[in-house]
């Protein structure tokens, strides 16, 4: 589904380039839950934007679906790390911007959005504006308005970081759900190694400047997963463990 | 465009033109380029003027000592009690300059022809003031006149572009009037022709000037009168050293202002009493001005040539 | 602070006119320089229905004037905007066409258009149009960086990036322009109606400085002074109302 | 993109001028009312030292006038918006005066400055503060709620919240003001100039419109044009300079 | 050192008023390490900066060193949820800023300010600009402006939430040295149980709507202690577990 052919990415600054990601082979299966992890600065984000077609790679190709990657396509959805809300719209109002912009019909999408508002936990908040929401309120938001569209790529920057242990798993665990009643191939970046264990099928370990792909992990458990309360609970903290050595030792 | 003279020597005195730098205004540089100026003991700086009430607020406020106005608009300005402290210590035109002018073609040759028809005018200016009286002499009927008012340097492109039927204006403007519409020949109707007593543009001072200091508008006015004595003789020149100093003049019309208005010029510059009066009387006869303005106060005889 | 409301403009409005009181009182300036303010009140009371006339006749022309700017000030940023190239090639030639003096034009208008209205609201247009050009491009094009990867993200058209997200976010800036904008409109009308006095306070500042009657005209020009204060509070409390987050967000 | 840097603003030029001859000829426009492109080179040629002198008296009026409405304006606007108090009192105030149209202005600043380059600086002052003062005010409250709470939490001192945080993130709206002050001067300039024609391009135009030389108008006006867009190009040309990081963060 | 008494916050909205805060009493001692978790949207943004002196109570009363707090202190730091960087600043510029509008010494601070940088792992990146770093860097940045200041009074907000789980290890490892060091009256609000257990001599538990002190924990655990490495470690699990429940049922 999603292809990446020896890509490097460099940005321009004023004493030389500085390289965040060098010659990354990755493909992401239709449906396919990927992790990435990997040290601050190592190229997550930028890896994202690359497949969201907001970012040219510097050489080799990024292709969805076999085609490259022009520019942002309607099928693929990408969360920023920022919650980038629109300010002078309500969270509600914020959810319901790709429904206007992408036309889909606004009553049935109206009463989507305010479902997954209550679900992640903003149940009377509907009607505020970001700045009137804490910083986790408008992270979720942000999440609402990715999941509202339905895409068949689904691009996760860092969702949950600034929400709390136990709504992180919450949140975790719906995501899931989701994934298993109506798959959409995922890609997502993550600083919870155990979030990573949780959710994924692959872990794409990435190592620090220049960004390149230093180990790809495949989770072998059984779905639905959870956290530590599970019969799988010493080889997902295997797995957990082995993780953790690979960002060590980077 | 500052046209002080070199000499630092010399009573400073500023001066300024009626309308910018025109034909009519040509004798000023004249009696610089001569060294009138100078020989008479003055540091002349040569000021651009605008509207005949903008000149006067200058004078008023000090800021120069002598001007060329128009001295009907002045004397209605101070008969009503406007400015009163300035006095005429020459005259330039004997007689009004103020014509009706149209285009040949207009069908406008005779003065009852502007009945029905659009006159142009600049805002506030004499001209208007002064049509009721024309009027009544000429046998129009001044009911039937719509007038257009309009900042002066836009009058032409007005009638030029039919936007109105006649101007209001100077007759010395008309080889510009002609320029303008192309080549089209003007129609000149004079005020002076019902209105003889009329003047025309003058020296004026401050009363000031011609109380404390006489003979330093005497000098002025003598230097002065001998740039316009030259400039008469001499239109072509006189033009040419304008242009030098005024880079923006046009040669041709200063010309052509020159010698159309050298009928209406008397050198001496002599302002006659009762011309004066006369043309007080019908100021009041008219109603511009209420009763009060007496030659004497609107001229200083013992600075004006008598003849 | 609320009970102050509207002390606190009042205030400064009486000081603006004790200062020029007294200054007329002071240096003994003469009313046809400077009016000491009854002069002006006198004026005032010896023709309000005129001068209100010829206030609503400026009023009209100006609002008229700075309607349209507005629409059309929109529309050229948006399309400047819109494009690098047309930017380029275009935005020097405005430049320069704004920079051609009004008062200079102000008599064209009159030859090409005629004594109505019409070159009077133009004028006023063209005085506007610049600034909310001006302002709107710089509103429109500081987009942050993570809204624009929104949009872009979410394939918005051209249009619905600009409807939704970039003149949304542009607005603060556009009332900016706006303000600018709606103070020369009254100037623009003024200097339309002095070119050609067939009405207006313009018109009555200029008949009435040519007779002389400067307290005539200084009430005319303080009717201007109001009516230009009251559509630029307007423009405020309009402002107030379509963005109201841009206070909420700034600190 | 980088070739074309020059081709599109000369196209743009081109492109302008081409559909004012081609005005000129299809409609059969006289001389007088808007004189053809090479009427107005003629009229250049004629006399090209004496309008390059006029150029940089206006060039030199302009910059100067601007240059002190650039202080005063920022001192203005960090003044009001240091109080809103003071706020609340002082801008109707201000707007109020400065909506009283500068050509009527104009001939009372020669009375009280006299002939020489004072009234004509004061008025491009007085021009160009209002669009400076209004932009500034918009960019320093606009300073987001986090930089703010940085500053507050810093105890910074007034001035020096304003030099580090509030001034520099004002900049890119300060030119803003700059943009549209930029190019009133140029007109500010020739209004005074008109009023006062002794020296200027202003005055070329008045003097030249007097002998109907309108050719000779039009290059002076072809010229304060040409100077408008060049001063607005330096003042873009400092932003680009003063904040690069601007354009860095917006998307 | 900070008193809070009786102690409500609320904010007007639209329809009705919000109560973040509602009625909370917690003193910290000098050189205390505080931390505070919570649910997303409890409050602990609120409480930071109502002890920062950036927001006033609507009841009760926040007292520094016995004095009410009226307005920010010099000696009391606050670093934000959100990085806050000045984006016309390079890195070291931003961690400058304190340094210059306190009038310290600038030579010293500038070599301080590029020790700190590198011991956040930003060597190579202290003349660039925020837009040219990573959403962690910015965080890193934030941090060491904070610190730099060397206060009496340390108020940090989420300051790990961008940051990977290693280099949140190790950033919170040597803030704990940092504390025995040179201990600064400390209040830390985080969304990892595990790091407050770590570095807190106190950990506030608040609960949700309104955010009112649930529980305070004491952390008996002997210093310097580590991330589940160390011969406490069951201990610390055991703290951990107590918190986490005391979360979950909110
Ligand atoms: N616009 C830019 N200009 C210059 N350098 C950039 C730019 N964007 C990213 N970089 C550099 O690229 C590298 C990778 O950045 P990226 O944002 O992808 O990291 P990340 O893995 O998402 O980090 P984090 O976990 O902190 O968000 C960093 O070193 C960063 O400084
Ligand atoms: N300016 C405001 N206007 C209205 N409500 C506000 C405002 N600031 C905060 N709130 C409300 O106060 C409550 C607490 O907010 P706060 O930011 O303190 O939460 P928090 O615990 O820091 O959450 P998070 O972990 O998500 O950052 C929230 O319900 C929020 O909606
Ligand atoms: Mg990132
Ligand atoms: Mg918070």
């Amino acid at each position: 589904m999603i292809g990446l052919d020896r890509v490097s990415r460099t940005f321009p600054t004023r004493d030389g380039e500085v390289t965040a990601l060098s010659d990354i082979d990755l493909r992401v299966d239709k449906h396919e839950f990927v992790a990435v992890i990997g040290r601050s600065g190592c190229g997550k984000s930028t890896l994202l934007r690359l497949m969201a077609g907001l970012l040219a790679p510097t050489s080799g190709t990024v292709t969805v679906d076999g085609a490259p990657v022009r520019r942002p396509r309607a099928d693929v959805v990408l969360m920023h790390q920022l919650p980038a809300l629109l300010p002078w719209r309500t969270a509600l109002g914020n959810v319901m911007l790709p429904v206007e912009i992408r036309r889909l019909p606004r009553a049935d999408h109206r009463v989507k959005a305010a479902e997954l508002l209550d679900a992640v936990g903003l149940t009377g908040f509907h009607h505020r504006h970001p700045y009137e929401l804490s910083g986790g309120m408008q992270q979720r938001v942000a999440l609402c308005r990715a999941l509202i569209q339905q895409p068949r790529v689904l691009l996760m920057d860092e969702p949950f970081s600034a929400l709390d242990a136990l709504t992180r798993e919450e949140l975790a665990t719906q995501l899931q759900a989701m994934h298993m009643s109506a798959p959409a191939t995922t890609v997502f970046v993550t600083h919870s190694i155990a979030e990573a264990v949780l959710l994924a099928d692959r872990v794409v370990v990435l190592s620090t400047r220049p960004g390149r792909v230093r180990q790809v992990l495949d989770i072998a458990l059984p779905r639905p997963r959870s956290f530590g309360h599970s019969a799988h609970v010493a080889e997902a903290a295997g797995y957990v463990a082995e993780l953790h050595d690979l960002l060590l030792h980077d | 465009g500052d046209s002080g003279g070199g000499s630092s020597s010399g009573d400073k005195v500023t001066y300024l033109t009626a309308f910018g730098a025109v034909g009519r205004d040509a004798f000023a540089w004249v009696a610089q380029e001569k060294g009138y100026f100078r020989d008479a003991g003055l540091d002349v700086t040569i000021r651009l003027g605008a509207a005949t009430g903008e000149n006067l607020k200058v004078l008023a406020a000090g800021q120069a000592q002598f001007a060329n106005l128009d001295l009907t608009g002045t004397w209605i300005l101070a008969g009503k009690g406007e400015y009163p402290d300035v006095r005429a210590i020459a005259a330039i035109h004997q007689q009004t300059l103020v014509s009706i002018v149209s285009l040949a073609g207009a069908g406008i040759t005779t003065p009852k022809d502007l009945e029905g028809r659009k006159l142009g005018a600049a805002t506030g200016s004499v001209n208007q003031l002064l049509f009721p009286a024309y009027a009544k002499l000429a046998g129009v009927d001044q009911a039937r006149v719509t007038w257009v008012n309009a900042p002066p340097a836009q009058l032409p492109a007005l009638l030029a572009s039919n936007r109105v039927d006649a101007l209001s204006t100077f007759l010395i403007g008309a080889k510009g009037l002609e320029k303008a519409a192309g080549g089209k020949k003007a129609v000149v109707l004079p005020y002076s022709a019902y209105l003889p007593e009329l003047f025309g543009n003058g020296l004026i001072a401050p009363l000031a000037i011609t109380r404390d200091q006489p003979d330093l508008a005497r000098r002025f006015r003598d230097a002065a009168l001998k740039g316009l004595a030259y400039t008469m003789e001499h239109p072509q020149e006189a033009a040419e050293i304008m242009k030098k100093a005024q880079p923006a003049a046009d040669i041709t019309a200063a010309v052509g202002e020159i010698t159309l208005m050298a009928p209406y010029v008397k050198t001496s510059g002599v302002i006659d009493r009762q011309r004066v009066a006369a043309e007080i009387d019908t100021l009041q006869k008219n109603g511009l001005i209420p009763p009060g303005l007496t030659p004497d106060t609107a001229v200083d005889f013992a600075l004006a040539p008598a003849g | 602070m609320n009970a102050s409301r509207p002390v606190l403009p009042v205030a400064g409005a009486l000081a603006a006119i004790g200062i020029w009181w007294g200054a007329t009182a002071v240096f003994g300036i003469r009313p046809l320089f400077l009016p000491a303010p009854p002069d002006v009140v006198a004026a005032f009371r010896a023709q309000p229905g005129y001068l209100l006339c010829e206030t609503g006749a400026t009023l009209l022309e100006t609002v008229t004037g700075f309607g349209l700017a507005v629409l059309l000030g929109l529309l050229i940023a948006v399309t400047l905007t819109a494009s690098r190239t047309l930017e380029r090639a275009a935005l020097p030639v405005l430049v320069a066409l704004n920079s051609v003096p009004k008062v200079a034009v102000a008599p064209l208008l009159v030859v090409w258009l005629g004594f109505g209205p019409r070159p009077k609201v133009v004028l006023v247009l063209l005085i506007c149009v610049f600034p909310i050009v001006v302002a709107t491009m710089a509103g429109l094009t500081s987009t942050p960086s993570e809204l624009g990867e929104l949009s872009r993200s979410l394939s918005a058209s051209a249009w619905q990036t600009y409807v939704k997200i970039r003149l949304p976010w542009a607005l603060p800036q556009v009332f900016t322009g706006l303000k600018v904008a709606v103070s020369l409109a009254v100037i623009g009308a003024v200097v339309a109606e002095i070119s050609n006095p067939s009405g207006g306070l313009g018109a009555v500042v200029v008949l009435s400085g040519m007779s002389f009657d400067t307290p005539l005209a200084f009430a005319a020009i303080v009717l201007l002074a109001l009516l230009s204060t009251a559509l630029f509070y307007l423009v405020v409390a309009v402002e107030r109302l379509l963005v109201p987050w841009a206070r909420a967000i700034a600190g």
